[in-house]
């Protein structure tokens, strides 16, 4: 019943998944990535967190910092919140539903990291969390835009050949997704790099490179 | 991991690596289980190889360690 | 199937041996043999093996299968001709496999590398500027697709000539010893993978030696189109010696020179496919 | 209805140009994370231009990730600034002392009849009013059992829509006093969450 309109980007279709009007897909390139950030998400659960070595520079002198995984808890579940919303965001077949994952991915970001009580972390996720607000801008005001010129938001039509969705909209899906946590601002992420619990940090990155990895095949698809 | 364990691991990863080339060259099944299947079972042949071949066999001396 | 990754990996392997004895060479040392690097392989997969008490356990044994396991699938990607999307996302999801070495070990090394592989994001960038030239010229992104176009208009080394630089640089910025192998540099003793030792590295090394096979393999098929196997090899083998003669003149580059270069890499491309899909069309 | 359409985009443009610049000019890190909720306004300003029902249904969850990610950041600033200490009163009025209960039941009772979105909304500020007149010990356990069954209401409203749509009007009952249930307790959170005991 549902046939998509280009095969020749992202490999032939696998399986769709009907919600009434809202129709999921899995073509082998989002199969791969919803493959991909399943098993991440699945070592999030299944691991425990590292612990920490820092050494004094100038010196011998190294200590480590002691994890529990009853102290990540809460970063353990934002990790697992953000595996569901990278989940989401690969198999959505509608441009608002994969902004509101993009969206929800960001938030679950600043969780993952906002637990910690070191300074530096801290700023970070500050400076993260301002950064991933202000690209909920672009976001949405893409996903409105090319509701307003086109008529839907289902990929499904706007894959098509028929609809020619704005530039300015396709570009500011970019940014806005880039914002929730991609290139140009990853300094801010470098820091947060810092934070112990390497599963939990890992999944920030899992889900930002995936959700652009979408929202290329997105972009060059309508 | 014992000797015996890695040993199973990896003659059994290494068959299905074995079984899905063949398959995928004779196109028995469909060719993306094959390739599933190589993926899967690839990196788990390799390290369990490794494993195997390096698993102590309690005769050893103890290792110097550190300082 | 499995033949195609052993071969691949073999040649890999062979490939990164050549690398290191033609660095020697240009530097004036006599270098390791050429096969050098396929001993070593085996050697980290006689050795003793542990995980650092300090370790996140699960994910420091995981990164390995996932790094082989990528690689694996973009080989398979590429002998089955499919999409180049998904070959090259393949390609960003190895920084994961970057960053989850470096901080699952608990090494203050290993972090280092992996805050380093973050900030490098920008090297991914060029090849979506690679992509997307592609896509300009052929209207597809299949690799059987691509590589019918070439053989009917020509190489697209010709035609989208930075593109084919774009690509250079990324394949150039995960050599060993290039100027941009930033996360691996000498003064963070290994960066990401210094504590992947024995066992580890051996199937680290595997995964490796199928990426620059998977690069280079890449590069020959996208922009000179079909070729018969041992021109294949020829080509790729050419392409390695000339990475090897860049990363055995230029220095490491600072971390943040090393995004200068792929930022401005990256903006060029940009150029070049503004000109090309907005003007010229 | 086209250029009506292009000269509000063109607006909304503007308005993020000046909003960005504003933001990258401002030092304050608490000025800055004001002027972030200014500019999400824009966003939703862009979703109302397309002016049809189905810019109504895409505002909401537009407004709701607002609010969470505002609210995220905001507990990074107060837990970065230290900022964690129990404000102490600073309104004490007579009517806090009298009214709270019947005003507080007055704006419940009325936030029932009106069910729905705007119900809870009222209904949520008639807790809220009651907490703040009558201090409060945190007794969130309550409410997460709120939320949990109007959350099953809410399933159970979707499963008639989907299964036995003829009875929708009583779908639509249970939805409506679920989604009441669950405003009004979220919005009784608000401000109430300090980090205090959980009893």
């Amino acid at each position: 019943m549902f046939e998509l309109p280009v095969t020749t980007i992202e490999g032939p279709e696998i399986f769709v998944i009907e919600f009434g009007d809202i129709v999921n897909y899995f073509t082998v390139y989002t199969a791969a990535l919803f493959t991909f950030a399943l098993l991440f998400t699945i070592l999030v659960i299944i691991s425990r967190p590292e612990r920490q070595v820092d050494i004094a520079f100038g010196g011998d002198a190294f200590y480590t910092k002691d994890v529990t995984p009853a102290q990540m808890k809460f970063q353990r579940f934002m990790a697992l919140a953000c595996g569901l919303a990278t989940l989401g965001a690969m198999m959505s077949g509608d441009v608002f539903n994969f902004t509101l994952f993009t969206s929800m991915v960001g938030i679950t970001n600043i969780g993952i990291v906002a637990a910690y009580k070191y300074k530096h972390v801290l700023n970070a996720a500050f400076q993260y969390g301002i950064v991933a607000m202000i690209a909920t801008v672009p976001l949405f005001g893409s996903a409105a835009i090319i509701l307003a010129t086109t008529g839907t938001l289902s990929m499904w039509e706007l894959f098509g050949s028929t609809i020619a969705v704005p530039l300015i909209a396709k570009i500011f899906l970019v940014l806005g997704v880039m914002g929730e946590g991609m290139a140009p601002f990853y300094v801010a992420k470098a820091e947060i790099t810092r934070a112990p619990g390497a599963p939990y940090v890992l999944m920030i990155h899992v889900s930002s490179l995936l959700l652009f990895l979408r929202v290329v095949e997105i972009v060059i698809s309508m | 991991m014992k000797r015996e364990n890695a040993f199973l691991i990896m003659i059994v990863a290494g068959a299905v690596c074995l079984a899905a080339g063949a398959d995928w060259r004779t196109g028995f099944f469909a060719p993306w289980l094959a390739e599933i299947l190589l993926i899967a079972a690839f990196p788990v042949f390799v390290l369990f190889l490794g494993l195997w071949w390096n698993a102590s066999e309690g005769e050893e001396d103890i290792p110097f360690l550190g300082y | 199937m499995i033949d195609y990754l052993i071969f691949g990996t073999i040649i890999g392997l062979l490939f990164h041996g050549i690398h290191r004895k033609v660095i020697a060479r240009i530097q004036g040392r006599p270098g390791p043999p050429i096969w050098q690097e396929i001993l070593h392989t085996l050697k980290f997969s006689f050795k003793q093996t542990w995980i650092p008490k300090t370790a996140s356990q699960t994910l420091f044994v995981w990164v390995v299968l996932v790094a082989i396991g990528i690689w694996s699938a973009a080989l398979i990607v590429l002998v089955t001709e499919g999409s180049i999307l998904l070959l090259f996302g393949i390609y960003m999801l190895h920084k994961i496999v970057e960053h989850g070495m470096g901080l699952s070990s608990g090494s203050p090394y290993g972090k280092f590398g992996a805050i380093r592989s973050v900030m490098s994001a920008a090297s991914e960038l060029p090849l979506f500027a690679t992509v997307g030239a592609i896509y300009l010229f052929t209207g597809s992104l299949l690799l059987t697709d691509i590589l019918a176009w070439q053989s009917a208009h020509g190489p697209l080394l010709i035609f989208a000539f930075p593109a084919a630089v774009a690509l250079y640089v990324v394949i150039l910025s995960k050599m060993h010893y290039s100027p941009f192998a930033i996360i691996e540099s000498k003064e963070i003793v290994s960066g990401n993978m210094t504590e992947h030792f024995g066992v580890w590295r051996a199937g680290l090394e595997v995964a490796f030696a199928l990426k620059t096979y998977v690069l280079l393999f890449a590069f020959v098929l996208l922009f000179l189109g079909p070729l018969p196997l041992w021109l294949v090899l020829a080509v790729m083998l050419l392409l390695l010696l000339s990475l090897s003669f860049i990363c055995a003149f230029c220095p490491m580059l600072s971390p943040y020179d090393t995004v200068t270069m792929q930022s401005l890499t990256m903006g060029i491309v940009a150029v070049y496919i503004v000109i090309v899909g907005v003007i010229l069309a | 209805m086209e250029e009506i359409y292009i000269l509000g985009l063109l607006a909304v443009f503007l308005s993020i140009v000046i909003g960005f610049w504003a933001l990258v000019k401002e030092e304050d890190d608490l000025h800055r994370i004001l002027l972030t909720d200014l500019a999400e306004i824009l966003a939703l300003a862009l979703i109302a231009l397309v002016a049809t029902d189905l810019a109504e249904a895409l505002i909401l969850p537009g407004l709701v990730v607002g609010i969470s990610e505002l609210m995220a950041i905001s507990e990074v600033f107060l837990v970065r600034e230290g900022l964690t200490r129990q404000p102490e009163r600073m309104l004490h009025i007579e009517v806090m002392d009298s009214a709270p209960a019947i005003l507080a039941l007055a704006l419940i009772g009325y936030g029932v009849l009106l069910s729905g979105f705007s119900g809870g909304a009222v209904a949520g500020i008639g807790v809220i009013f009651y907490f703040i007149c009558k201090g409060h010990d945190e007794r969130f356990a309550i409410f997460e059992v709120l939320s949990g069954y109007a959350w099953v209401m809410w399933i159970v409203a979707f499963f008639i829509f989907v299964l036995v749509p003829q009875y929708w009007f009583f779908g639509v009952l249970i939805a409506g006093a679920a989604i009441l249930l669950k405003v009004a307790g979220k919005m009784s959170l608000v401000g109430t969450m300090r980090g205090g005991a959980n009893v």
